[in-house]
């Protein structure tokens, strides 16, 4: 069986280059792949593209990486929080590109490549600034837009355990978006609390089949925020 | 004429007026900001569930202290609990649940809303990008989409207006509006004040309605002693 | 809380209407709704249009609702196996309609009528007979047929264990199109094997959430084909 | 001129042929059929999974006589069981893995292959119907699509062919054919004649064959004793 594990944090996402698409799990803090997003700072990659719901807290996680000046466009639904001020500064000075996705559409638009599918038509959006550009169709009397897919060279995800297969199964709301990045990712990169011996999850309950999962790293419990002990 | 100022709702007043249209067996989504105040005022016996579009159906009140999960949170970012009977849900399945006419009800705030039930909540005219988050989406799936807001702007221009002129949320959507001074409903034959809160006329209501107001039977609004 | 929970079989099924599209789980024998579909039979209406993965075996479940001339249209995947000679033989005298729709396409279509969404591009079928009269679009250099949305009157699916709010769990293989029919259609009813107490499903492994779910009905344990005892 | 009839494969042979290209750590389906039969010829150090469309990702061999479980089986019905790290998925999420490019491999009977590898395995052309069952969604979205069925119809009608003539099922996507008479390529360059059966030889195997058969490099198929 193919070794699915990564035993550094440099193992779990070297590969990633500069210029890479990387769908980023999270929403709000619970999901957020802190320590995958760490590894990937000190690449120090440059024009990387981030898909991903909040655009970074404080000077952490996706915040960092956008201050180090690794991210020159980020696709996401709620860029302007107060504590994304770190992007606000670099999109203000002309250094960020910005693309607002509604967030049922962006999860759409990532199932949709996951799914090997063109597009859809969704009624998000009609009439509206988001739509501007994208095509319109009128089925059966009610007007839709025409999304296309979403998909990343990488998916850098998180939940709760993995067993050597790469099955995943998460914690509460820390779900969110991390199913669906999983299937839209030429490789999913994923950080794990803990990883579990073969078949000790029950098939039944697997959320992501390790079909989608290509490395984990295991980083132990953290609090997103607070000092880390070494992973 | 009475003195508005103190005869404006308070937010707690706001939203225990919305609380009341909440129905038996509803799903509802809440948006950030006042409408959250709303499952403190339904009574314990009218089975609301609450819908949160990142992932969970069966939303509860926020934790005890000592309870808190970091892992279970609103959309509002906010720590909550989760009821007896919820689910776990991924972020496609849960705006499938938003999208698909799931919800009996979404309660959001509003920038403007228009005689027609155009929403527009999502981006200030002035500005060049807004944080639309899943407010497109939900609008434009739920069944009933309440509007609840402040009668009027800051600088006391009027919010409930004949045609939109900030930028569209979602078309039409909107069935009720909870202001701090009425409750209009979204009709077909256009906007129907139901009531005024207490100390407030029909007259000074449509004083500051962009839109005209039909006001055939204009009852007031009930706030708990 | 609303009482999902039927007492008797007609109790389920009654309200289903002369000329409803009845949307019916299973693949094969696992997760077929045997015992709902007997009570439909028993309501002899007329004018139904199912929509299942196959076109029943022998004389029992679809196989007895096309039978008793119930059915005046089937959409379905896989209408010509050996064990579906009641169809064959009501098709030959063009007494039943038939679409043909693949697989993956039948699901996806119901997905998307439960999400909300108003169509797909999909790229099975191109160029094939059962793209006629599609749309066809092309997306970065690649073809896609555009799919409908297929929506149910009513979906008729089998479950494992439902808790009184309606939450579902399936049984291996069952499970196939099961979940996605309870999204697809205005009226869900499920029969369940057995139903269990609010907080016994763990809410990280429901895989239909109650909010899909109108009315369950509790059969017990039976085996498909076989004599069943009054449930 | 060899008897072709005593040289052709079994059926068994022609599974133990693919079962050689199954490669460590993919992901195949397998249709209905002499496809089934590959399995058993994989090397147990060999980590090939198998994907069955109702929803097993993980599929095991027939269960032991006592192990026998109802509810778990092929997408040809046959009882099956799970191995050791496999998911149970729903219709959905098992075709989002077919026609989302993480099936390394399928393995398919066939009417009809065309050189350019037009698959043709729905429908006969004198049926006004068919019963397609996932076979489009598979074949249009496995990585590589294996064709595997005898070399000509029962009337010796070649099923290998320079155009099809058959209704569709999904254009240029085969990759390697698998007959009782050779290991047939599809490249850009046309149908390269990998490997003959033994006992067979090249030009036998192009007279039965309408395209015509590259041959600059053709080997025996390797049957085990």
């Amino acid at each position: 069986m193919k070794n699915k594990k990564a035993e550094t944090l440099e193992d779990a996402v070297s590969r990633i280059p500069n210029g890479a698409t990387l769908l980023v799990g999270g929403f709000g803090q619970p999901g957020v792949p802190e320590v995958l997003i760490d590894g990937v700072c000190d690449l120090q990659r440059r024009g990387l593209t981030i898909v991903t719901n909040n655009a970074g807290t404080g000077h952490s996680g996706i915040a960092r990486l956008i201050e180090e000046g690794c991210v020159g466009k980020l696709i996401c639904s709620f860029p302007w929080a107060k504590e994304s001020f770190v992007f606000k500064e670099l999109h203000d000075a002309g250094r960020i590109e910005l693309e607002i996705v509604p967030q049922g559409t962006l999860a759409e638009r990532m199932r949709t490549a996951g799914a090997g599918l063109g597009g859809f038509l969704t009624p998000t959006g009609v009439g509206t600034d988001l739509a501007e550009g994208k095509e319109t169709m009128n089925v059966d009397g009610k007007d839709y837009v025409l999304e296309k897919p979403l998909a990343g060279d990488f998916a850098l995800i998180k939940a709760y355990r993995a067993d050597p297969r790469g099955n995943l199964v998460y914690r509460k709301t820390a779900r969110n978006f991390n199913p669906i990045m999983a299937m839209a990712a030429a490789h999913t990169i994923v950080e794990v609390e803990e990883d579990v011996a073969i078949d000790d999850l029950d098939p039944e309950v697997i959320v992501t089949p390790g079909v989608f999962v290509d490395t984990y790293y295991v980083t132990g419990w953290y609090e997103i925020g607070k000092e880390r002990n070494a992973s | 004429m009475s003195d508005q100022q103190t005869n404006l709702l308070t937010r707690q007043q706001i939203a225990a007026r919305a609380a009341q249209d909440m129905e038996d067996g509803w799903l509802v989504n809440l948006g950030i900001g006042m409408p959250t105040m709303i499952p403190a005022f339904i009574p314990a016996e009218r089975d609301v569930m609450f819908h949160s579009e990142n992932g969970l159906i069966g939303m509860g009140p926020p934790p005890a202290a000592g309870d808190e999960d970091q892992d279970l949170i609103s959309a509002g970012k906010e720590l909550v609990t989760m009821v007896p009977g919820g689910a776990y849900v991924h972020h496609t399945d849960s705006f499938a649940v938003a999208r698909g006419g799931r919800l009996d009800c979404a309660v959001l705030g509003a920038f403007q809303v228009a005689a027609n039930g155009d929403l527009c909540n999502w981006r200030l005219p002035n500005q060049t990008s807004g944080s639309v988050g899943g407010a497109m989406d939900i609008a434009a799936g739920s069944k009933r989409v309440f509007a609840m807001m402040t009668h009027t702007a800051r600088d006391g221009a009027a919010k409930i207006v004949t045609e939109r002129t900030y930028p569209l949320t979602a078309g039409g959507v909107v069935t009720r509006i909870f202001t701090d001074m009425a409750v209009i409903s979204v009709t077909g034959d256009g906007l129907v004040l139901d009531e005024v809160a207490p100390g407030l006329t029909a007259d000074e209501v449509q004083a500051v309605t962009d839109a005209p107001l039909i006001m055939d039977s204009v009852g007031t609004i009930a706030i708990a002693a």
